[in-house]
């Protein structure tokens, strides 16, 4: 197992070094002047030439790309365009609070989607199925940003029950402004959790030994809990690690919306800054809670799967769920 | 399994909702007042050294950190003294300043001539903010309390410019050591230290108690970050917030009505206007460009788009700069607008773009025109890019029109007049309508260099009044500048520019 | 037979899938009786409705689709179709218990085999430890063969053969009185089957079990049954002891039946199979469902289902042919 | 010897077909050489897992050999190209097990068995009406309804599905067939019918079969000679009445014992086996049935054991013959 | 021989769709879908047949003095920020909204099909290059990815549209690899390459025809999922421009008024929501009908 990650995590590299290749050329073909940027428009001509030849961008493209890999490769991310500040200090700074949006969405997503798939497969083709199915998708229906200030305008101020933004400091007002954005991350990803919940649980539902289960005579609650959740959750699990990357995506719009100092407002302000390192900067690390996630997901999998942790060795094979 | 699901999930609300109930601010027990102040505003601090950070969201923070060598007052715009306690004009391009006695950065260290030299050698060497001192040619010590400052040419506006916040005065010990320093850890001569930054969340300041002026009447400040206009009024109305600046001009009556809550407001020194790419036909036309003026109702777009707030401008620099005279708004006439095309040759009207970065004011501004000009025929197609792009296209000239803003940050015309619209600052530095007229440069010179006051004041109206006659912009709108407070908010002052100063400011329980 | 010899009584019992596709005529007014402790083979093609049947028995058939509509199991003397899921759920691999088709699918693949046997006996056994249930869960596995220090291994550690041992292991483990085994062996190899058949029929005899063994497969009935049942189109059509039915075949299914079968002891150039296909479940024809593929139908046929004709004690029929021969003797 | 009257249509020489596995090497086909003649059948049986398929599926290099060779016609099909390869393919072709997963369930009858004709370019897509001519012609032939040319496989039972099977083979006109366990998943009236059609086919045009079952009636009802297969290796080769009246390796003893007959009277003496065909992977050398053997010893183990010929055309790879 | 005349038997699409229309939720799914398309073809016509006279007089119309003034009997969902007629503006907005996420999402059904299928088939190196490059935009959140690329291209309705497809190349590649990868195994395609048919042809005819069901779902749910990803590029400010109509662009261009009157966010939001539980339950419709496994 431990040398199955470490292949892993060895087999990230490649991900890691085309992902930067990637957004940095995607980044760097862009029109656009990042001094002017960082300059604003009123700096003079004579100050942008020397701001370009400060960051380096007089030189041809490949070679800046060598430099920044060649420095990334010594562990450094390179000064911000905007601010001039190492990169890796402030990515390391907003990283662990993403992560906690994430997986504070992700639980969201989970507390709303395996109950209600599970009900709804349960009750297949039923008013109730039907019901939570529509109830569940309304969430994923509505724009991010709608969501968030529909929720905030209901907790936040009329209610007053929670903070309309910002992140809490010390353990409960923490997670009180963590409710609000995880509420509207989560229910974007919660409609695929129901989903696949939904179409695990009917898979599994028709396997023989849901029949051996029920022939034993335990209890239809033993038979859903003990026979049918396990074996539903693995494709769950798998979809969950895929959703990961939609859930940091929805994040750049959540952490907007509810001023959330996070890696996705960091890469929102890079972006329409041309802040090419700091864009990069986050990309990589958002990349690499990505990858980790499913290799996480994979280390799951193996302990929700006893064929598959026997497998270990080679590599675990997954089944690929259809990925909504 | 569901069952501790839901209990876990009930748990986990009922902690949420009650037990955190209490706010965040701690209250200090002697006085009325509450010890801290926070302050929402629409971005982060790009950086704390005032020599690097020069956008309004930026210095808004700095701005308490830092102090310059002179201020300008922010209710009459007159230049007061701050660092330099006085001032001397010794000759039209020499000025020599007394810097107070006894003044301390937050590090204990004193302020002495050999920091403001260094400093202002430090602003002119800043790619960012070079432009607003660059007209120093040299800073002379002359003892440990004066220095002189010897300028290139005779330049007007020395004392606004360097009254601005970017011409900052750091301590040149603490700077030397570590020339970064400043980006993260400030340390300045201004009303209130740097305690903590929190990147796109917030910075945290506390009362620098040997202030000058003396101790700030509040101990803490908290700058908070919130990019969603409409949340920063919620966060406002909910008493998240003490005050918040940039008030989205669609919250400004909610804010007005509602009885806990106070609005500031006064006119900013921002002008928004199009500027005509005077290189592309058929805007090389002076007719076209006037026809174009006279088709866009600033009244109605002031009244609805911008809500009320601010006025129709009628030059690119706002009434409150020095230098400024009025010509008159344009007249709103779509008929004569559209003679004025016949005449120029094009009846029919024509296509053209009209370029604007992607902040939503300014595009519903855009919008708005750009369904103007449909009615005088000319069908125009708003182009929203990002402001990088923006910024670039527009100085290599790519654009018809475009949609600009400038602040005149220094109060004075100059700034504005020389930046847009002489020919040598084509492209970057600002005069993106490429206007090149040997007049306007003549009248732009003058007021550039003359110390007369009146002979500026006649260069000046001179100047708007060819101007005018030109169009080689259309000014659009003087914005004002907002901000919202609690009713309990004390002392509050706006700045015209959105350097807000809170030394004074308390906050009643 | 005397009433107290009887442990399965099926009267008339009908059972509908009513799907999309129109209502599928599973099981039509079957009866069937079993005595205790005998080996009663069901013999059908795909379709015919054993498997049916026996989840019938157990009240396993899914709802919806399926309906019980007609009929009464009687089971010791308790109409099993009467009794509420409760009364149901203990009696479900307590007294009755199951042996499914396919080893390879039947086990839970994240569970322990010791737990999924286990389980059987926590359900239906009071007032014991944990630690006690496990024991006994071990013994199970040590009974089919299987080492119990093996009983931690998951289902996909085992082979096939092994899997099915497990899952006869959780049958027998709460000394069922009536054990129904769908097809059994049927996924496995025939030395594996030969094997595992070994072993059922040792075990049933020393707990002294009843066994409905459902199978398509006549060679295994041939080695391992007492009586047999034929099945079309979900009723019994032919129902009698091996030799009633190997060497007196009556009905011309049966007959049809044996004749598609390559035989290993006689050399046959030509295999004389029955024409035709299964009638569709969801439209029967009427009177005998088989008389579109039989040779010897006639009108007679086609007007309504046939009568059962008893040939003996033990041989019963359900084909109008019969008749004659009845008649006859 | 009949070899030297006429030669044999299909020959195979020590083929071998390995398979790497993350556990290690599989021996699927370890080792395998026959013969046979044209209108013959020849039987290979054997549990799941001991290869039989894969032998089929590398004799018509759908799986590349690791080693041996295939003669066809006396030509060495392991040597072919890709364009000579799919023009032999006209002559050898496949019938598969599963009715239900050998059919394309996008394609209809018509098309499915008018897809090999158009891949062959024996007809090309304007000869429709002659397409479809010849595609009636074929249904009729195998017993299935013209009017199903235009359904689709899920439409249609497992017996009819094997006739498309069936037809969309004989469309090519094939001299060799390799009948993968065509019948196993067909109930056994239907089974019987199939079988029946197979045998006609064989009378009336003369085909070659190579029939893989893991059914020993089925075997010995169809097959001139059998082959006996165990992980991978050929453990007995005989005409099929010899292998069933004299079988010499205990496991095909034990194979035999193992059929449950249909018949109450028909006692026999069990070999009963104990443990389990695994799959093998690095095998050891020796007999690979020597674990399960009753009789091994340890001469069984030590190296591998060749093939005898005991009695003419009955081969046996055992110590004790 | 005479050729006998047959009728058309059941395929496999209209016994889907007999499962399908089953399934009354899907089914109104697919009726507000279809009123959609239809709403959108009728204003193309209009356009075209009015020289785009309704479109400038009506959707485009400002009234700024009248501007965010409520439903009423003139307009029935009442007026937005520049005093322009929501109704129009929402019906005129169909054809960007639906069919700009439709043809971004066919965009990448097709690249992602094809190199996911290509991938599934040769497997080995081809499979491990094309997947290690899927892995490497997967890698990147798909809504920073539509960013970037906006950003980089420039907001414009094909740039957004690019942006969009890209982002979703990978999803699609590894939903066809994978069901290529269990189909590529079943002995249908062995009997092709039994006749001897080549690699392209079992591509296209045996493989893809084949894993066409998850595909058609994938690509339901991505319109879906690539009309939300619209919405919130306009929300960045990199969306569909002014005066365009589109959905994701009225909702956040509106947004700063939420509260100045409840029609102005509301609409433009139920019209967006109303698509996507369309799609999504069609989508969900479409995987039971095409998966008849799923059925008890």
């Amino acid at each position: 197992m431990g040398k199955y990650i470490l292949r892993r995590l060895v087999m990230m590299i490649p991900v890691l070094f085309g992902v930067t290749f990637i957004v940095f050329f995607i980044m760097s073909l862009t029109p656009g002047d990042p001094a002017a940027i960082i300059l604003g428009d009123q700096a003079s001509g004579e100050a942008l030439a020397l701001k370009r030849i400060e960051l380096g961008l007089d030189k041809p493209l490949l070679v800046r790309y060598a430099t920044y890999m060649g420095n990334l490769l010594r562990g450094d991310l390179g000064l911000s365009y905007r601010n001039q500040i190492p990169v890796a200090g402030q990515v390391w700074d907003k990283f662990p609070n993403t992560a906690m949006l994430a997986v504070a969405g992700i639980i969201v997503a989970l507390i709303i989607g395996i109950p209600v798939g599970i009900l709804s497969a349960k009750k297949q083709y039923t008013f109730m199925d039907n019901s939570s199915m529509v109830l569940s998708l309304v969430g994923v229906s509505m724009p991010n940003f709608w969501l968030g200030l529909l929720l905030s305008l209901l907790f936040a101020l009329k209610l007053g029950w929670l903070p309309s933004q910002g992140m809490g400091q010390g353990f409960f007002p923490l997670l009180r402004s963590l409710v609000l954005p995880a509420l509207t991350l989560g229910t974007g990803v919660a409609a695929t959790v129901v989903r696949m919940t939904r179409s695990s649980m009917l898979e599994v539902i028709r396997q023989d030994y849901i029949a051996t289960a029920r022939a034993k005579g335990i209890t239809e609650k033993q038979v859903t809990n003990k026979h049918m959740l396990k074996n539903a959750l693995i494709p769950i699990v798998t979809a969950v690690g895929l959703q990961f990357g939609h859930l940091l995506g929805g994040a750049m719009l959540t952490e907007t919306i509810f001023s959330w100092p996070g890696l996705g407002r960091l890469m929102v302000d890079s972006i329409t800054s041309k802040d090419i390192p700091m864009v990069l900067g986050s990309v990589i690390f958002m990349a690499v809670m990505f990858s980790f996630v499913n290799l996480l997901v994979d280390i799951l999998y193996a302990f929700l799967d006893p064929r598959i942790k026997s497998q270990y060795g080679g590599p675990a094979k997954r089944r690929k769920g259809v990925v909504a | 399994m569901k069952k501790m699901l839901t209990l876990l999930l009930v748990l986990l609300c009922s902690t949420v909702l009650f037990a955190g109930g209490a706010t965040e601010s701690t209250k200090s027990a002697v006085t009325g007042y509450k010890d801290t102040i926070t302050i929402g505003q629409g971005a982060d601090v790009t950086s704390f050294d005032p020599h690097i950070g020069k956008e309004t969201p930026a210095v808004a923070v700095t701005n308490h950190i830092f102090d310059t060598l002179v201020d300008t007052d922010p209710v009459t715009g007159d230049i007061v003294p701050q660092i330099a306690e006085k001032w001397e004009v010794v000759s039209p391009v020499s000025y020599r300043f007394f810097i107070r006695k006894g003044l301390t950065f937050h590090n204990g260290e004193e302020l002495k001539a050999d920091d403001v030299k260094f400093s202002l050698d430090r602003a002119i060497a800043s790619a960012s903010v070079s432009y607003i001192v660059d007209f120093i040619k040299e800073v002379k010590i002359e003892d440990d309390y004066t220095v002189l400052v010897t300028t290139k040419a005779p330049y007007g506006p020395t004392l606004s410019n360097l009254a601005v916040p970017f011409a900052a005065i750091v301590p040149k010990d603490y700077v030397s050591a570590n020339p970064d320093i400043l980006k993260t850890k400030p340390i300045g001569s201004g009303p209130y230290k740097f305690v903590s930054w929190a990147q796109s969340d917030n910075a945290r300041l506390e009362a620098f108690d040997a202030y000058y002026k003396g101790a700030p009447q509040t101990k803490n400040l908290v700058v908070k970050v919130i990019p969603e206009a409409a949340q920063r009024t919620i966060a406002l109305e909910t008493g998240e917030l003490d005050i918040s600046y940039d008030i989205l001009v669609s919250d400004l009556k909610r804010v007005k009505e509602n009885k806990n809550l106070q609005l500031f407001e006064a006119p900013s020194l921002t002008c928004f206007y199009i500027s005509f790419n005077m290189r592309k036909a058929p805007f090389d036309n002076q007719k076209v460009r006037q026809a174009i003026n006279m088709a866009i109702d600033r009244q109605l777009l002031v009244d609805t788009v911008n809500s009320g707030t601010g006025a129709p401008a009628d030059e690119i620099i706002a009434p409150a700069v020095f230098g400024y005279y009025s010509t008159g708004v344009w007249e709103y006439s779509p008929a004569k607008a559209k003679a004025l095309l016949a005449e120029a040759g094009y009846p029919n009207g024509f296509e053209c773009t009209l370029w604007v970065n992607n902040n939503q004011t300014r595009v519903e501004m855009c919008q708005a025109i750009q369904e103007m000009l449909r009615e005088i025929g000319i069908t125009v197609k708003v182009e929203v890019m990002e402001f990088g792009t923006f910024i670039s296209r527009s100085t290599a000239g790519e654009h018809d029109m475009g949609y600009f803003g400038w602040v005149t940050s220094t109060k004075d015309a100059d700034y504005t007049y020389y930046s847009l619209e002489h020919s040598s600052q084509q492209g970057a530095p600002g005069n993106r309508s490429f206007i090149a007229d040997a007049e306007v440069d003549r009248l732009v010179m003058l007021g550039k260099t003359s110390a007369d006051l009146a002979v500026r004041v006649q260069a000046y109206k001179d100047l708007a009044l060819t101007l005018k006659k030109i169009a080689n912009n259309a000014p659009i709108i003087y914005t004002a500048i907002t901000a919202g407070a609690n009713k309990k908010v004390e002392g509050f002052i706006l700045d015209p520019i959105g350097y807000h100063r809170l030394e004074t400011v308390k906050v009643s329980k | 037979m005397k009433p107290s010899d009887e442990l399965l009584s099926i009267e008339k019992v009908t059972i509908h899938y009513e799907t999309e596709d129109g209502i599928v005529h599973a099981l039509n007014e079957i009866s069937l009786t079993m005595k205790k402790g005998e080996t009663l083979g069901l013999v059908g093609e795909t379709g015919a409705g054993k498997t049916t049947l026996a989840k019938g028995i157990l009240r396993l058939i899914p709802s919806p689709p399926g309906v019980i509509k007609q009929g009464r199991i009687l089971f010791e003397g308790t109409d099993l179709l009467s009794l509420n899921e409760n009364q149901m759920r203990a009696i479900r691999g307590n007294s009755i218990s199951m042996i499914f088709q396919d080893p390879m699918t039947s086990l839970n693949p994240v569970m322990p085999v010791g737990d999924q046997i286990m389980e059987v006996v926590e359900a239906h056994t009071k007032n014991a430890s944990k630690e006690e249930m496990y024991q006994q869960a071990c013994d199970m596995l040590e009974m089919v063969g299987i080492p119990a220090d093996r009983s931690h291994e998951y289902p996909h550690q085992f082979s096939g053969g092994m899997k099915q041992r497990v899952i006869i292991a959780i049958a027998l483990a709460c000394n069922p009185t009536l054990l129904i085994a769908d097809e059994p062996t049927t996924a496995l190899d025939v030395t594996i089957q030969a094997q595992v058949l070994d072993m059922i029929t040792a075990l049933k005899s020393r707990l002294n079990t009843a066994m409905l063994l459902i199978t398509h497969d006549l060679g295994v009935v041939a080695q391992n049954c007492d009586r047999v049942a034929i099945m079309y189109a979900g009723q019994v059509i032919e129902l009698g002891t091996l030799q009633d039915i190997f060497k007196r075949p009556q009905h011309p299914y049966t007959k049809g039946l044996l004749g598609s079968i390559p035989s290993l002891t006689k050399n046959v150039r030509r295999l004389s199979p029955i024409k035709g296909l299964m009638p569709d479940p969801t439209d029967l024809p009427p009177g005998c469902a088989f008389a579109p593929r039989c040779q010897y139908a006639s009108d007679v046929c086609t007007r309504g289902v046939p009568a059962i004709y008893t040939l003996s004690d033990t041989h019963q029929v359900r084909c109008v042919l019969a008749e004659q021969e009845v008649n006859h003797e | 010897m009949n070899d030297t009257i006429k030669r044999p249509l299909l020959r195979v020489e020590h083929l071998k077909k390995y398979f790497h596995t993350n556990k290690g090497t599989l021996h699927a086909v370890d080792d395998v050489s026959f013969s046979i003649h044209k209108g013959e059948t020849l039987g290979v049986v054997g549990e799941s897992g001991c290869g039989k398929s894969t032998l089929g599926r590398t004799i018509l290099r759908l799986h590349e050999p690791t080693d041996g060779k295939i003669f066809f016609e006396d030509q060495e099909v392991t040597g072919l190209d890709a364009h000579a390869m799919k023009a032999l393919r006209r002559d050898m072709q496949i019938i598969f097990q599963d009715p239900f997963a050998s059919l394309n369930p996008r394609m209809t009858v018509s098309e499915t068995i008018g897809e090999s004709l158009l891949i062959q370019k024996l007809f090309t897509r304007k000869q429709g009406v002659e397409l479809r001519k010849r595609v009636t012609e074929l249904m009729d032939f195998v017993g299935l309804s013209a009017k199903l040319v235009n359904s689709y496989p899920h439409e249609l039972d497992g017996g009819r599905r094997q006739r498309i099977g069936i037809a969309r083979v004989l469309a090519l006109d094939p001299k060799f067939v390799v009948c993968d366990e065509p019948v196993s998943a067909l109930d056994v009236s239907i089974q019987a019918q199939i079988l029946n059609l197979m045998q006609d086919l064989q009378d009336e045009l003369g085909l070659t079969y190579l029939f893989i079952t893991h059914d020993l009636s089925v075997v010995k009802h169809l097959s001139n000679n059998i082959v006996v297969m165990y992980l991978g290796q050929m453990v007995e080769m005989a005409p099929s009445l010899v292998l069933f009246e004299k079988p010499l390796h205990p496991y095909t003893q034990a194979l035999l014992s193992a059929i449950p007959v249909p018949d109450p009277d028909y006692a026999v003496d069990r070999v009963l086996l104990q443990g389990e065909l695994t799959s093998p992977i690095n095998p050891q050398p020796g007999c690979r049935f020597a674990k399960r053997c009753p009789y091994a010893s340890e001469a069984c183990t030590k190296h591998d054991i060749p093939l005898k010929e005991v009695a003419p055309g009955h081969f046996v790879a055992c110590t004790l013959v | 021989m005479k050729l006998p005349v047959v009728k058309k038997q059941r395929t496999l699409a209209t016994e889907t769709w007999r499962r399908f229309k089953k399934n009354k939720l899907a089914l109104t799914g697919m009726i507000v879908l279809s009123s959609l398309v239809l709403i959108a073809l009728s204003t193309i016509v209009i356009d075209l047949a009015t020289d785009n006279a309704v479109y400038n007089n009506y959707v485009i119309k400002q009234n700024l003095r009248m501007r965010l003034q409520g439903p009423s009997k003139d307009h029935i969902f009442g007026l937005d920020e520049f005093g322009r007629d929501i109704f129009m503006r929402m019906i005129w907005a169909v054809r960007y909204s639906l069919f700009m996420g439709t043809i971004a999402i066919a965009l990448s059904t097709i690249a992602g099909g094809l190199l996911g299928a290509i991938a599934g088939y040769y497997g080995k190196v081809t499979d491990n290059a094309i997947m290690r490059f899927m892995d490497v935009l997967l890698a990147i959140p798909s809504m920073l990815l539509a960013t970037a690329i906006v950003a980089a291209l420039g907001t414009s309705l094909t740039n957004v549209l690019i942006a969009i497809a890209i982002s979703y190349v990978p999803t699609f590649a590894r939903t066809v690899r994978a069901s290529v990868l269990t189909i590529k195994d079943q002995e249908f395609i062995e009997a092709a390459r039994a006749m001897g048919a080549s690699d392209s042809r079992i591509i296209f005819k045996y493989i893809l025809p084949n894993s066409m069901a998850p595909l058609i779902v994938q690509a339901t749910l991505g319109v879906a999922g690539a009309i939300l990803s619209i919405a919130g590029l306009s929300f960045l400010g990199l969306g569909i421009q002014p005066p365009t109509p589109e959905w994701g662009s009225m909702l956040s261009s509106a947004r700063a008024y939420i509260r100045e009157g409840w029609h102005i966010t509301v609409i433009p939001g139920l019209g967006i929501m109303i698509t996507i539980l369309a799609l999504n339950v069609m989508g969900d419709g479409l995987r039971d009908a095409l998966d008849p496994r799923l059925k008890n």
